[in-house]
Parts: structure tokens; C-alpha cells; sequence
């Protein structure tokens, strides 16, 4: 029988020993902690100042009820949000954790930090769960982890989300909230993921089931270059910022000051990249009438 | 740099212009300085090889930059013959920036797309510095796919520093052209072979990039972001573009380590520019020798490798008993 | 035409203004006029079947026109249930002078496409008076494309003037999006209906309209030019376009005739405006015939069965003996 | 057996028996009488207004010495043009004979005049020839016959050429010199010609042989939006007027001067519809080229 440095050798590059983390197992993040919600019982909107009470603003799907201001939400939080319970929910996956594949300065430091203070392992979180009851694979990025950014761990746990929906006829749904574009620290490797994220979502079309992508602010580079763009049905929360190239680095290059509007979900939808805007209250019940749509 | 000349190939330059003087004035004036000549070749071997066998990573960057560096129609012209420049997306606009056509490589039709940079000012203006549009990208599809209705094989010659991050660019959606292209090229049901020949910049190069085989000059740069935004979001200093291209693994050597190329194509000591001839035609040759291979699969067997290569691309860990079980027995991919 | 009333339908429209008058008076005053209406009621019976049983071409024309006449949305709110639009071409824009969507039909799952003419001036200046750009097409198709990968069959409600005739839709390439979308749609392995409900526009109108089957509305007009510019044509006046309309041949008998419809479906006397459940009705009625019928059909015997129709349209004469063998002997297509 | 009659009743919308014509047979033209080029010694250039001399025109391919304006020339000229003998090619389909299906009033007239007058018998002239020595299935569209419109037997031949070609494993090369557009008198039933030749470009194409749609002016209206739109090479002479909507109706809509240069080839190809412009004495050789990459 085969050792396990093995079985390592026979695929060295799918599976290196090195661990970053020393235990292994789902995380359950006892509350997400957007960055734009502070700490405490209050939280300043950004899009009309107004100062909200966080209980308030938790129970309005972290919606702002003066301005309509979408704010962050984590991934399990998402999750209660559009799944009928989560404890319907299994999750896929959880075990599979990131490594320095490039030796990148600082990499293995940072990760420690952002789980300690995210309670998650990665910015993705998948699984499957029931939305007024059909069963639905899901997937939803964090932004409070790496800008929800995809390494190598969130290309491999989006290919196997597909490829296990694709098994069992079951739809999709991935939330890229908010994607953050490339992990820069894992290189390469992390703009390959944009192809096997792809193939991915290309051969699960061929199940005849829907895939549904939710953009939701930010939705950028590599994340919306490549599976966020792909959707069957393509929903984005309000005033989501989406694009390919970060607005800072278009200004610098037509060194004139952006449109308003530049980039946001509304000017997606002018200009024909989605479907349709979603107000988060909405998400679930136009989500729920895809899947209808598709019911067998 | 200076008249194309880096800081740190100057001694170099200069003595080789010593040894030209030299010759021309045995030519003109019939004085023998052979010995001379000689004696100073010898020192000229020895500081090229000095200079340009331990080039940093950064290094790379400038040679892969060298405005007289071949460019995708120098290698067309070079390794092609018959060569058809096709035009047009036929949704929007001919975007110079990206170039394509038909042409025959020893005389087997292909379809040969690549990003086009300006070989001086007036066709920097006329190609956007080699920065394509979403229209480029539709029109190297375009190609592609004409390319898989006659079974031609592909050529893709990548040279670009990045999608073009404008405004119109947004509109038109750059990024869904790109995660299109990507798709779209991951499932041609004919042989693949991209050649990153200078510059890989990230999704502006997957978006023409995803093939059965990559190769890569052994001077090129590919990388998920360029060493200066890498600098600036690391150190908010674009100055140190250097120490990021170190950190950013981009050069060949360390993508074939990481299964991300095939292969390197070696060029001449100090760049593709000091022999243009020379290094195309090891281009041809290298390309030549792996789409023969790729032509003798049946377009099933070869869709179901590119796509293998793919899924395996990634680090990472598992703790799981049952994952390493799986993986074992086979009955996990990759 | 004053108030959404023609000229020729005047005497009927006053007379049932009348009808509606005494119905008030007895309903507020309590004075019985019972008789009186019954009487004007066998009048205005009489009146309608005159006026609108021999419709001419052009009154037809006009009736297709009618502002108050359904619309796609409105037949789509109508026959439908669960309608979820969708937007865009993922190129350019979002053309709101077409629309589409997923829907179910009597709970089965359809793609829905049409022309959407605005229903006040506020949205027509939206809708672009229902002149579609080349992006309008493209999104039709990309939905058509859609609901081929998961076998939902299409609906496709036609109402269009004609493809917008404007300085960027020939820019982005009217003629080219119209060739796509006609031999995509040609080729769809899911089973399309369409129906012209108002106007038939030319390349505008055949660009959705190349189906397994093609209703028509009563009223409805499909012409290969419109009457206008047809009079203009012959005769440099566009006052002419009743006699123009006349000798188009345009309206759904004449179409029925030359192999070019499978079914008119009827309206109320005076036309669909006068009665929009009903019309609504009597449409998904037949569409949901003719979709259970082609269901049945295998994807391969369903595109055989389309091609086959298409290829046969047209008129011609030859004289070779040749020809006529070989069209008896079933040789020949078509 | 069956009696003609009888023949007729089984195919009702294909074959009708009222003869437009009495004759059949291929016609052979003696010349081309393009409107461009009055009868006589002497043409006035449309681009330069200088007063030309016939037979050098004539021997200049028809081009403008002065201006490189492109004439119109009729379908047998251009076939001696671009194939290596005239002498090769073979008709096709030369007796299909035109009828009146709508009875449009004066189409048998106009049609007999215009019959007389260019010595065609319908505005497409389709067949097999040699260029360079590659076989080619050739359709040429002649501008002198009612502007080159398509009606039933341009729509009919032109799918008959796509077959032929299928079978025989021929290239095709269509020359849309110049599309009118549609046929007005044969109404709706042109229009189904965009369909009915679409779908033979398609079918044609799974033949693996490739589609050479050659534009030259003017291609407007129906042949810009069916058939002469999806070759797999699109090329186009210089300065032709290409578009779907005739200029004068854009003017009219628009309330506004056209801008200068629109709806030309060189328009065409600035906004990525057509593959190249090529020079009238370009087009043989660059034919050939195109051939040659496609040899078995
Ligand atoms: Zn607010
Ligand atoms: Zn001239």
C-alpha cells in the first residue's frame, strides 16, 4: 500500500504537504464582520452618513432604510439570508486549505491573521442547501477574507461545487460578494483559476441545470473575468461596483476623472452585461422563481 | 535605458561597438586588426555570458519590454508564409491592437492570433500600445472558432501587458469577453498552442492563453499582475517593481516548475532582438514539434487533456482521510 | 385617426358611444331604455359587420397600428405566468425596444422574445418606438441560444417596423446581426413559434421570425418593405401607400396562400384592441397547439421539418424535363 | 404515370406554370452594360469627374486610372475577371425562370424589358469554374438586373450553388456585385429568401469548404443581411456602399447630414464587419490565396 508521500509524489502539483492551518474540519464564523460595520451598536452608512443601529440594520438584511445603501455581508450570513434554514446546510470542501505555493513574503502570516479574525478558512464557502425546498448548490464569497479573492482553494472549491451539482442535478447558485479579482500572493497560479473555474462552469452547463451568478459589491478582475460572468442568469445587488480593471487604475490611464456611475451594477445593466439589479430583499424570491422555472 | 541600451548591459554594448569599429576600419582601410578583434571577442564572450546568464527576474522584464523585441507580425512574417491578415469582430470595430489571419507553417494551414504592439509611435497610436479592447478579444475568438470549423489548428502569440483599462473597454465589457474567450477557447476542438513571446499580463493574456500546450520565451513574463501594481498595492511604491517581479514568480523557469508551461524556448544570450532570425526559428521548430503531436490526437483526447491540465492547476491541502483515499484510488480528478 | 378612432370606423364608434350613454342614464336615473338600447344594439351589430368584415389591406395596415393594441408585454402579462425578464446582449447594451424572458406557459417553460413598442410617449422615447438596434437582436438570440441548452421551446411575438435605421445600428452592423440571427434561429434544436401580432417589418421582423411555425395575427401586416416605402418606390408618394398595401400582398390570407403562415388566428371584429383577454386567448390557445405538436418531435426531425419549409418557399418556373423528373422522383428538394 | 399537371398540384409553392418567358436555356451575354458606363466611346468617372476612354477602362478592369473609382461590371465580365477562362465555367440553373407571384402590377413588363436590355435572364449568374486551377463554385450578382435584388430565383439558385458546391466539395465564392436588396414585386416571398439562403450558407458549411462572400456596390438591404454577411471571408472593393438601411432612409430618420465615408467598405471595415478591402485587380490573386490555404 501506497505511504502518503506517495501519493503526493504522484501528484505534485495538486497537493503539496506544507499546512498552514493545524486543524482541519468546517468552520462555523459565529457572525460576520464586514469591515464596513464596526464593531458596536452603531454603524455610519456610507452611501447617506446616517448613523443605524446595528440591530436594525442586521434585521433589514444590512440594508441602509434611509438610502437603500447595500452594505457587506459574510458568507454564512448570505447564506441566512437566502436559504431557507441554514441549518439545512451541509458543506462541501471545508477541509481543503491554502498553502504559499510561491513562497510569497508574508502570505502565511496573513492568512493566520484574516481566520483568526474572520472565523473562515478561505473567502469561499460551498455546499449545498434547500431554497423554498429545492435543492440548490451554493456558493458565496467573502470579502472580509483576502477582498474575497481566489487562490487556489477558491478555484478548486468552486471546480468541485460544479462538478458535484453537475453528479446530482442540482442547480447553482454562487454569490461573488465580493469578489476582489486575483490572489496576488499565489500568482500564476491564482489567474489559472479563472480557466479551471470556467471549464468548470462550461461542463456543469452541460447537466441542462441553471447556473445563477450574484454580483455584489465588488465584483472585480479576475472573479468577474471569469466564473461571476458566466451565469445563466447574472442578478447584481444595487450600486455593486463590477468591472474588470479597478476604477483607480482606469482613471490613472485616461488620466481624467471617471464618469459617475462608472462601473456600477446599474451601469452593467445599461450596458448589457446582466440581467438583471436584485434589491436584496428580492434575492431569494427571484432566485426561488428561477429555480421554479427550472424545476424537473 | 538609453537608444535601447539597459544600465546594466552598457559595458557590454560598448565593447561590442569597439569590436565594429575595429572591423569596419580593417574594411575600409586595410589594416589588419585581427588580433585585436580576437583578443577582444574573446572578453565580449566572456562578459555576455557574465551579464546575461544570471539575469534577475526583473531583468527579464526590461529584455521581455525591448522595444526592438520581435513582435507577433515580425514572428507571422518569419515563421509563416501565405499569411491572410483577417479584420474585424463583426459586432463592433477592427481593433488593431489584436491581429489574426490564416497562414501556412511549413505547409500546414493554421489559424494565428496575437496581440499587436506598435512598432513605433505612429503605430503605438494606431494599435493602442498593443492594449486590446473587448473587440480584440472578440475578433481573436472570431478567428478561433473559424479555425475549429476547418480543423485548422492554433497559434497564439501573446504579447500584451493587459486588457486595455479604459472606458469604452468597460462598457463593452472586458471582462465578459475575456471569462467568454476563456470558455470558449477551453473547449476548440483543435490543437491549441499559445507562445507567451514577451509580455503575459494577467486575464488580457488567458483571455488568448488557455491551450494544450504553452510555451514561453525564455525571456518573457507572465503573471497574474504586472510587478508595478504588485509594488504599489505591497509597498505603495512602484519603484520597487523589481523586488515584486522577484516575489511575483513570473519568469519561465518558475512556471514550468509550477506545470504552468511546457515548455521554454531558449533565445539567444541578451534577448530575442540580438538574433530576431535565429529565435524564430527555434519558434518554429519548438511550435512545429508540438502541434504535430497535438494533430495526431483525435479532438475528444485532446479536449480531455487540455481540460485535465486545467483541473489541476493549484496548490493546496487536505486533511482529510478520506480526500488522500479518493485521490489514491483515482476516483478524484487530478 | 382622432382619439384611437379611424375615419371609416366612425359611424360604429358613435353610435356605440351612444349605447353606452342611455346604458348610464338608465343606471343613474332609473329611466328604462331597455328597448332603445336593443334597438340601437341590432343597429351597431349590423354597423360592425359592414365596416370590418371586408377590411381592406390598408385598413388592416392601420389597425396593426392601432396605439391601444396589445403589445409583447402586454400579451406576454396576458398568456403567461412567472415571467422573468432578462437583459442584455453581454456586448454593448441593453436595447429596450426588445424584450425576452423565461415564462411559463400553462406551467410549461418557455423563452419568450419580441419587439416591445412604448405604450406612451415616455416609453416609446425608452423603446426607441420599438425599433430595435443590432443590440436588440443580439439579445433575442443570445435568450433563443439560452433556451436551446436547457430545451425550452421559444415564443416569438413580432411586432416591429423594421430594424432601427439609424447612424450607430449600421455602425454595429443591422445587416450582419440580422444574417446571424436568421441562420442561428434557423438551426435551433428546440421547437420556435412565432406569431405577428401587429406589424412585420422586413429583416426586422425575419430575424425573430424564422420558426417551425409562424402565426399571424388578423390584422397583422408582414411585408418584405413597408407600404410607405413602397409607394414612394413606385410611384415617389408615400400618399399612396393604401394602394401600395394592396398590391403587396401583406396581409395574414394572402400569406396563408403562399405557404409563408401556418394559421391566422382571429381577431374581434375591429380588432384586438376591442377585446384584449379574448385576443390573449385565442393566442395561447394556438401556441400552445402548435408547442405541444413540435414537442413531440425529436430536435433532428424537428430542424429537418424546418429546413425543409424554408427551402421550398419561393416561386419559380422551369423548363427543363430534367428538373420536373427529378422533382417527381422526390430527388429534388423541396 | 403523372401528368405535369399533377406534378404541379404535389409541390403548389414551389413550381407555378405561367411562363414569364418563352425561351429557355443559359443566356450568354455579349457584354456588360453596367448604368455607369453609357454606350459609346467615352465614360465620365463618378469619382473624378474625368472624361475616360472605354476600351482602356475596359482593359484597367474597369477602374478609374485617375481615382481607382470601382465600376459596376456586369456578371460575365467579372467572371472573366477572377476565373482563369471563361471558357471553364459552366452554368448552373440558367433556365429557373422568373414569375409573378403576387401579380404585382408591371413585374412581366419590367422583367422582359430588363431581360432585353442586359441580356441576362435574373440578376444572378451561378456555376462552376477554375481559378488558378481550383475548382469553384461561382455565383455572381449583376447590379443591370433590377439592381441585383433577390426574388425567388436569386434566392433559389443561390441555395442550388451552396448544394452543388456541398456535394462536390467545391470552395464558394459569391460576388454581391451589387445587392439591391430585396425584390419588392415578389413581396414577402423575397424576404424568405434571407431565410432560405442562411440556412444554405450553414448546411453548406459542415461541408468543411469554405464561403467567400465578396462585396462590391452597392450591397444593401436583404443580400447585406442574409447571405452576403456570413461568408467565412468577407471582402469588399473599395469605396462600395455596404449597409442594411439605404443611406437616404438613415438620413430621414435621423434628421441630420450623413457623416462622411458612411456605409462604405472602408467604413465596413473600420467597424469590424468586413475581413479586408481589396483592390479590384487584387481580387483574383487574393481568390487565389484564399484557395490555396484551403487545398486538399
Ligand atoms: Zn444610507
Ligand atoms: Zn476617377
Amino acid at each position: 500500500m501506497a505511504t502518503l508521500k506517495d501519493l503526493f509524489r504522484t501528484k505534485p502539483k495538486y497537493v503539496t504537504v506544507k499546512p498552514v492551518q493545524g486543524e482541519a474540519g468546517p468552520v462555523r464564523p459565529p457572525a460576520p464582520k464586514p469591515k464596513e460595520v464596526p464593531d458596536g451598536l452603531w454603524a455610519k452608512c456610507p452611501g447617506c452618513q446616517s448613523i443605524l443601529y446595528q440591530r436594525e440594520l442586521s434585521k433589514n438584511l444590512h440594508v441602509c432604510s434611509r438610502c437603500g445603501h447595500h452594505f457587506h455581508v459574510g458568507a454564512m450570513e448570505r447564506l441566512a439570508q437566502i436559504l431557507d434554514s441554514v441549518e439545512t446546510f451541509e458543506e462541501w470542501d471545508g477541509e481543503v486549505a491554502t498553502v504559499n505555493p510561491l513562497g510569497f513574503p508574508g502570505y502565511e502570516e496573513k492568512l493566520a491573521r484574516t481566520q483568526e479574525k474572520t472565523g473562515l478558512r478561505e473567502a469561499i464557502v460551498t455546499g449545498v442547501g434547500r431554497l423554498e425546498n429545492y435543492p440548490v448548490a451554493v456558493g458565496i464569497l467573502d470579502f472580509a477574507f483576502f477582498s474575497g479573492s481566489m487562490g487556489s482553494v477558491v478555484g478548486e472549491k468552486l471546480a468541485r461545487l460544479f462538478e458535484r451539482a453537475a453528479e446530482r442535478c442540482l442547480p447553482v447558485i454562487v454569490v461573488s460578494g465580493g469578489g476582489g479579482g486575483a490572489r496576488m500572493q499565489e500568482g500564476i497560479l491564482s489567474l489559472m483559476q479563472m480557466a479551471k473555474t470556467c471549464q468548470a462552469v462550461e461542463r456543469f452547463g452541460r447537466s441542462g441545470r441553471p447556473y445563477v451568478s450574484v454580483l455584489t459589491n465588488p465584483t472585480m478582475g479576475g472573479v468577474y473575468a471569469s466564473f461571476a460572468s458566466l451565469g445563466d442568469y447574472i442578478l447584481a445587488e444595487p450600486g455593486a461596483l463590477i468591472g474588470f480593471a479597478g476604477p483607480r487604475i482606469v482613471e490613472r490611464t485616461i488620466r481624467q476623472p471617471l464618469p459617475s456611475g462608472f462601473q456600477t451594477s446599474e451601469f452593467a445593466l445599461k450596458h448589457g452585461m446582466i440581467d438583471r439589479i436584485v434589491q436584496r430583499k428580492e434575492l431569494r424570491p427571484v432566485l426561488a422563481q428561477i429555480l421554479r422555472l427550472h424545476a424537473r | 535605458m538609453v537608444n535601447g541600451v539597459f544600465e546594466w548591459e552598457r559595458p557590454l554594448v560598448e565593447l561590442e561597438n569597439r569590436i565594429r569599429e575595429l572591423q569596419a576600419f580593417t574594411k575600409e582601410k586595410g589594416i589588419d586588426f585581427s588580433q585585436e578583434i580576437a583578443t577582444l571577442e574573446r572578453k565580449a564572450d566572456r562578459l555576455r555570458a557574465e551579464i546575461f546568464s544570471n539575469l534577475t527576474p526583473w531583468q527579464r522584464v526590461q529584455l521581455a519590454r525591448h522595444p526592438r523585441r520581435p513582435t507577433t507580425l515580425d514572428y507571422i512574417g518569419m515563421i509563416c508564409t501565405d499569411f491572410l491578415e483577417l479584420s474585424g469582430d463583426r459586432c463592433v470595430r477592427n481593433d488593431e491592437a489584436m491581429v489574426g489571419g490564416v497562414a501556412l507553417l511549413d505547409g500546414i494551414p493554421i489559424t494565428v492570433v496575437g496581440p499587436q504592439k506598435g512598432r513605433d509611435t505612429k503605430e503605438n497610436i494606431r494599435r493602442n500600445f498593443g492594449l486590446p479592447h473587448p473587440e480584440g478579444y472578440r475578433k481573436a475568438l472570431r478567428l478561433m472558432v473559424q479555425a475549429e470549423k476547418f480543423g485548422r489548428p492554433i497559434l497564439s502569440l501573446i504579447d500584451v501587458v493587459g486588457a486595455y483599462p479604459g472606458i469604452e473597454a468597460e462598457q463593452r465589457g472586458q471582462g465578459v469577453v475575456i471569462a467568454e474567450n476563456i470558455r470558449r477557447m477551453s473547449f476548440l476542438r483543435v490543437p491549441v498552442v499559445c507562445v507567451i513571446t514577451g509580455e503575459g499580463g494577467s486575464g488580457g493574456a488567458l483571455a488568448i492563453g488557455v491551450g494544450d500546450r504553452v510555451l514561453m520565451m525564455e525571456n518573457a513574463w507572465y503573471s497574474v499582475i504586472s510587478p508595478e501594481m504588485c509594488a504599489e498595492i505591497l509597498w505603495k511604491d512602484t519603484g520597487r517593481a523589481p523586488e515584486a517581479a522577484g516575489v511575483l514568480k513570473l519568469g519561465a523557469r518558475d512556471l514550468l516548475e509550477l506545470g504552468v508551461i511546457d515548455e521554454i524556448i531558449p533565445e539567444p544570450l541578451g534577448g530575442a532582438h540580438r538574433d530576431r532570425e535565429e529565435v524564430a526559428r527555434r519558434l518554429k521548430e519548438a511550435v512545429l514539434r508540438h502541434l504535430r503531436e497535438l494533430m495526431a490526437l483525435d479532438p475528444d483526447e485532446l479536449l480531455d487533456r487540455r481540460l485535465k491540465k486545467y483541473r489541476a492547476m493549484g496548490r493546496l491541502q487536505e486533511q482529510t482521510a478520506e480526500r488522500l483515499e479518493a485521490i489514491r484510488s483515482g476516483q478524484a480528478e487530478a
